[in-house]
């Protein structure tokens, strides 16, 4: 909560301050020219994805950036090739929220709360956004601890410019870098809307997506991608637990689909549960969503390589096989266990596919993914068959069934299944010890304690801020609102007309 | 004067209206509505939660048409609709006490 | 006119004449084998996206591009990052119009016009690229004089191949700058489909905007990018008003949206108007193509930097940051004014950020895309909520308010907001006495003149035009087929069947 | 069969069976140091999209991929710009079937078969990728004979990973090529859906489209496109038949398209064909679809130069123009005749002018795009208005109309108006007997044989294909489901609700 | 108490609600049906098939009214409805033995 | 036999039918429609520009039923689609001549 009334106090200030000059640099010997060697090495380096010759440090030279004489400072370039794709990423990613997911839940509620479904993934694109830029962004990507990162480090991003963060990529620029981040802290807790559809109140939402960013998610995206994260494991070899997570199973997933199961028993069912008809108002939008998702997710798995490389080039084969095979698995089980394959089936399917491999993506080969793709078929489909019904609590889109279950198998499938073979990072001196290429391999338990750590998180963080929301503004509408349907009553206006 | 309304299966609605064109009838008004009958909807499981589909799509059919033409349109649409199976629908019969033709303002029967 | 005479005699001869030779080259010495360091520099350009060492001369060598021996001709290639990422943005600015801008505009209309929309948005889309082909590309970007560039130079494609231009981009092959640039000219028309929505003739919506193309567009962007345009401040040094407009703030938003007021004046009211329910028939659909144009955006404004560099990088930043602001502003204002946020207000606010940005994001650091989006999400609400009602146009989908407001405050910001931190051109020689970096520079002065021209050429073409049509066709369909919609009684069609 | 039979042998195999180790390297001299000169001259073949001065032997030294000193191989990486582009032009091809197509041909049926048609599509796309992944991709491009590759060269993709096949890209990962083409096999079925839409069964459209890929469309696209296809003309020097097919007009489209004719008369007719109204239930979502297939199509055309290259920026060129023009042609024409342009007009002559341009778009010039736009607004138009009432079958959503007719025409005009200025490969020793340059140029021939061809293995396999099925399992629903609709009676579901 | 049943051409509905509401009729009930009878539908070529359209959109408006209130109400609907053209609608005139408003049990007249 | 029709407002539709069943009324035809009385639409301003929202979205159930099950049927409506608030709609009871069952031809009650 500290952090919170800081960054109500920093709001202010951004709109009056300007950011502080950049750090002045140290009085470091004048750069003498590249030599002809270096100057091939560093372009060497840009098609291989390799560490640049030359990276803002004066001693060695390079001509792939721009050098000032005057303040004897050399700011590297991005290069063309990992800048077009990881912009084209970014997109892609925000197209997954907008409309895709909006689309994807929006099509599954009834009409009369399709807009609140809408109004719902726009306001947490516009609210996290400012908070990333206040904050957000260097209390994840900035060092600082092993749980979180400096709170002023980019803060108004401040020192966030075209010029590589050699932290996380040599060849893209850094505020790219930023606002593809920013498009996964925009979708994460937009994958919460699911569980908890058709039945909160608008302002609540607010305030809960608000604190959930500052309490669940900066840290979990710390621990698990920030360069001194405390759960990653590729990047800094004094982590606590040399977990992987290449694309965000714990991190998106895992805290998405367990707070939405958390907030979704602490709000209760909707009015007319289990006895009226809840079923989607149009499979059609669903359908169109799922697709966005899927062709917007290659930007969120290929494109967390950072780089169009061979890891890049990995993850997208993975995620396409995954996907598809997932996709073909589930109707599959309903035609088997009850009689049709539905669009439902197909797109909840998918969807599944492609929650399960973004963790393992970057990790697996092409037969690893085939295999992921058959258990994110089942899988969650048997939660979101059988044991919602078992238990009966209202996740009305199954977030839980998907993305808790989904992202918590995945992270440990990429435990069983993660290769040297498929990722060369993973032979690495950090990484070695723990991937023994066999399905029990010391990074099994790695993954576990990292999903334990996970849960502890998601679940503790949402009880808390829940009740919070719950004190302060309460969390559900009028049954009068809930029965007209969210779209009048919170937003006045209606899905159609005429 | 006199209103006909037939509560059918909608993939019939094309074969009941032949069937009063080919005994003349060339005046009605249809609408969609949802019927409630002994034909019980199906019982569906979507996602895990299973509800049942009580209202069943139907067609009504209107028709307001001289005495003397009651009995020929009912067995028209009798014919045409029958299905035999459970949920073929109605046919309501009422008395009309005036019509008018709002083009013309003729009024009773040659208004139909 | 003289124009559009040429013009049609220019189709006739197209079909049937192949483009001329490619101009005979005048005897120059055969060119020297290049030297280890000029390849390597001529590398170092390509990842810089600097001047080419060789770019078509045969003084100088390089090897990245093609050495035609016998004719003693050497014909740069393009980079391959440049042009995919170039490609892309193509592709995304074609994607803002089709669909996205008729479902954004689709969705708004009532059930019985949708289909008017759509078909408006897609022959607008072939007119412009049959105009494009013929003569619009060679007015626009070919040199020529201040105003317009010479009409033969470009004419039929005739030397526009795969080997870029070095007057707009080193590394992007000028034909897909060219299909780049016709995406630009294909959307700015169909905007102002926003303001005469419902109540105009088919006929004299394709006459209409066939002229608008030559008169106003075609001079307006050859004006401010063509260059030699007489208001090409960053490229053309002998420039009258050293004005700036990155991505089409003038050229875009400003003609459209003036443009778009005029003629929804001279058309008149739609029936009914003011007591009819005009509510959007579909605001899902209206999502969607929000979604759709805030993607495809990132193609128009870090597009426009024509090469994935520096600049394109902060162009995406800046684009981001003011759309998510002013998306959350905007509704905002609402719930503070009317009690709720409305979609239709996320919607807006996210147009409207865009819109406003436009011109400013390759120029403005990412703290000034912040207050832009501020503006962003007050201005045009404003104008849409309080002066539309004061002044009682029927400006149907708020083009006027978003567009022409926008796009004016826009290139106003631009002019306050500019830094030659965010862009190094702006310290160039011909530019840097107008940007002194602080909010009342000189360069405001020069954007309040381009803003002068830009309404003048706008406003007065649009009433000469038309008025020209509604003399020769009539601008309005019947009564009777605008009250039972333009779909049927234009297109025989309706959007939605059973 | 045959195939079928070890194709379901080798499902099983592959759940359990690790992908067999890589082939021992055989021994080679070790490797000396690149040169500066040819690591000079590899990083301009990057640029070029040119030969690689090493591609994994190793006698010639490069530094663009990684050697491995112990088993001294050598293993080449990609580029970052050609699998940047690669991969965008992947996802944007999978966008044309998911959702692109499923909602142009959603849209044209009737409210009831709605789901059905997204059902098929996405049943396709996992089918199809399981079979890619077993054995399509091996067949197709593993060399092998002139007919078909071998089965077990890439089977599971084994030796299918993040290096390039020299034999289709120097530069693009072959997995990433592998994900590419695999969205080609995955909507070329896709497309025949709209032939047979609204009457048949599931499970027998699931069986068809199975030995369909094996029978038609593997053999297909390995003549065509394999690096020893018997048609491949511009990359095998012994090809039977010096056919070109840049993006696939037979392989995609008259496959599909012909094969759809067949299907449809073996089907028969709707129940209710030509007496009730078969209106498109929502032409909105087809125009949604067409303009995500537009935008889509670019990767399908671009993307086929496997590099973001001369060649690639003149295909997307070429696309552009030819479907604009078409677009633009196909309601004029309905104007003329008809009275009133149609949507559905400029929807399907924009779908027709990509599918005429689609082989040739890699090589022809602006012009001939323009001329090819004409012929496709035009040719098409005719078959779907006049020749289909002649004949009265019932191609619901005119698959044959525009895909086996324009896929047809567009194989000829390819033969026509293919140009060496467009395309350097065409003065290749291979080509350049059959390109001279005139209208009537040898490979106007070559074409007419490959066209041949296509139509015999088309035809002939879909008939046995079809009767197969039709004994096997029965083609159509009974006629009750047909009445109720396929998404109620084969999927449970409705495409709308409330 | 009689009931009015008005088929009338969909962009007129607004012209008839204000033609009643000027006369003090303040309630009524609004359909959207579809009509067949003498105004022909359109004859529709779509991508080669030729189809006839049949039914028309209509609206049909409801209202229940006390007896001395009818021929005023239906006065105000011929002159605000018709446009003289083929497919202007009918008016049927019934009658209607009870009526309750739900609200507060009241009955008849008053319940109106 | 008589024909019950009651306009209620939408999310009450549940409540009605279940309240029906229960002194088991088992047949009924349903439709959307809009209403126009004493309860006023919302004055909307969308985008700056003001109109009224005249006609409420309503529920239209048709029953039709033996004389002596009149009086218990509008008791179970009104109870269960009573709010209290303006807007709870109208219960209308009309005479009916005939009904058939079209899958049977059973006539009069027996139909229902
Ligand atoms: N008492 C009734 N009042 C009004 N409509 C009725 C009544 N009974 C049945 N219906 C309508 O007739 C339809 C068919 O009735 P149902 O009992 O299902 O089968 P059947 O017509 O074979 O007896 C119902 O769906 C409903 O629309
Ligand atoms: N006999 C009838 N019964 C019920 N509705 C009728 C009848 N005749 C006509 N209608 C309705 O009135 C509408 C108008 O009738 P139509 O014959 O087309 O023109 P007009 O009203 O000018 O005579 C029809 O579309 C239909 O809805
Ligand atoms: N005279 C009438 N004729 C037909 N329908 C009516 C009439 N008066 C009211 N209604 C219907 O009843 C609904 C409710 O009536 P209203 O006057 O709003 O409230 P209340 O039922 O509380 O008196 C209206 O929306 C309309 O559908």
């Amino acid at each position: 909560m500290r952090n919170t009334i800081l960054v109500f106090a920093l709001i202010t200030a951004s709109l009056i301050a300007q950011p502080a000059a950049q750090a002045a640099s140290a009085t470091v010997p004048k750069r003498s020219a590249p030599s002809l060697e270096q100057r091939v090495s560093d372009l060497e380096a840009y098609v291989n994805n390799g560490t640049r010759v030359a990276d803002g440090t004066n001693t060695v030279s390079s001509n792939l950036g721009s050098y000032d004489e005057k303040a004897n400072v050399f700011t590297p370039n991005p290069g063309p090739g990992p800048n077009a794709w990881q912009m084209t990423c970014a997109a892609l990613v925000l197209f997954m929220t907008l409309p895709g997911l909006a689309l994807f839940y929006g099509g599954l509620v009834r009409r009369k709360n399709v807009l609140s479904v809408l109004a719902q993934c726009f306001l947490i694109t516009g609210m996290v956004t400012i908070l990333w830029y206040i904050c957000g962004y260097s209390l994840v990507f900035h060092h600082g601890n092993g749980l979180l990162g400096d709170l002023k480090g980019f803060a108004f991003f401040n020192n966030v410019d075209s010029s590589p963060n050699g932290d996380y990529s040599p060849w893209v620029s850094q505020n790219v870098f930023a606002m593809y981040q920013l498009m996964f802290a925009i979708i994460t807790p937009a994958l919460i809307i699911g569980a908890i559809a058709e039945r909160m109140k608008f302002a609540a939402l607010f305030l809960f997506m608000f604190l959930w960013m500052l309490v669940v998610y900066f840290p979990q995206a710390h621990m698990i991608w920030g360069i001194d994260g405390m759960m990653n494991g590729v990047s800094n070899p004094n982590a606590k637990i040399h977990a992987i997570d290449f694309a965000g199973g714990t991190v998106v997933h895992m805290t998405s689909g367990w707070s939405a199961l958390v907030l979704c028993l602490i709000l209760g069912k909707r009015q007319g549960f289990g006895k009226e008809n809840f079923t989607p108002h149009s499979m059609v939008l669903c359908m169109v969503g799922t697709g966005m998702l899927w062709v917007g997710w290659y930007g969120f798995n290929a494109g967390s390589a950072v780089a169009a490389d061979v890891i890049a080039a990995n993850a997208f084969t993975t995620t396409t096989l995954a996907t598809a095979v997932a996709s073909f698995v589930w109707p599959m089980a309903e035609w088997v266990t009850r009689g049709r394959p539905s669009v439902l089936g197909f797109c909840s399917g998918a969807v599944a596919g492609l929650v399960v491999i973004t963790p393992a993506c970057g990790f697996v080969t092409a037969s690893g993914a085939v295999i992921i793709g058959v258990f994110a078929g089942l899988i969650p489909w048997f939660f979101c068959y059988k044991v919602k019904g078992w238990f009966g609590y209202d996740d009305a889109l199954d977030t839980f069934g998907v993305h808790a279950v989904g992202g918590t198998i995945g992270a440990l499938l990429t435990g069983v299944l993660a290769r040297s073979s498929a990722n060369a990072n993973l032979a690495s001196d950090s990484m070695k010890n723990f991937v023994t290429n066999s399905p029990f391999q010391p990074l099994v338990f790695e993954q576990l304690k990292a999903i334990g750590v996970t849960l502890a998180l998601a679940i503790g963080g949402t009880v808390v801020i829940a009740f919070i929301v719950k004190a302060v503004i309460g969390l559900r509408p009028t049954e009068e609102a809930e029965s007209v349907g969210l779209d009048l009553a919170e937003h006045g206006e209606e899905g159609y007309n005429g | 004067m006199k209103k006909i309304e037939a509560i059918i299966k909608p993939f019939k609605l094309e074969e009941v209206k032949d069937a009063l064109s080919q005994i003349g009838i060339e005046g009605m008004t249809v609408s969609e509505v949802k019927g409630f009958g002994r034909q019980k909807g199906h019982t569906e499981i979507y996602r895990g939660s299973e509800y049942k589909v009580d209202f069943l799509p139907k067609i009504k059919i209107e028709i307001v048409l001289p005495d003397g033409r009651v009995e020929g349109a009912i067995a028209a649409i009798i014919s045409s609709a029958k299905t035999g199976k459970i949920g073929d629908g109605k046919v309501f019969v009422s008395d009309v006490e005036e019509i008018i033709r709002i083009r013309t303002e003729e009024k009773g029967d040659a208004a139909i």
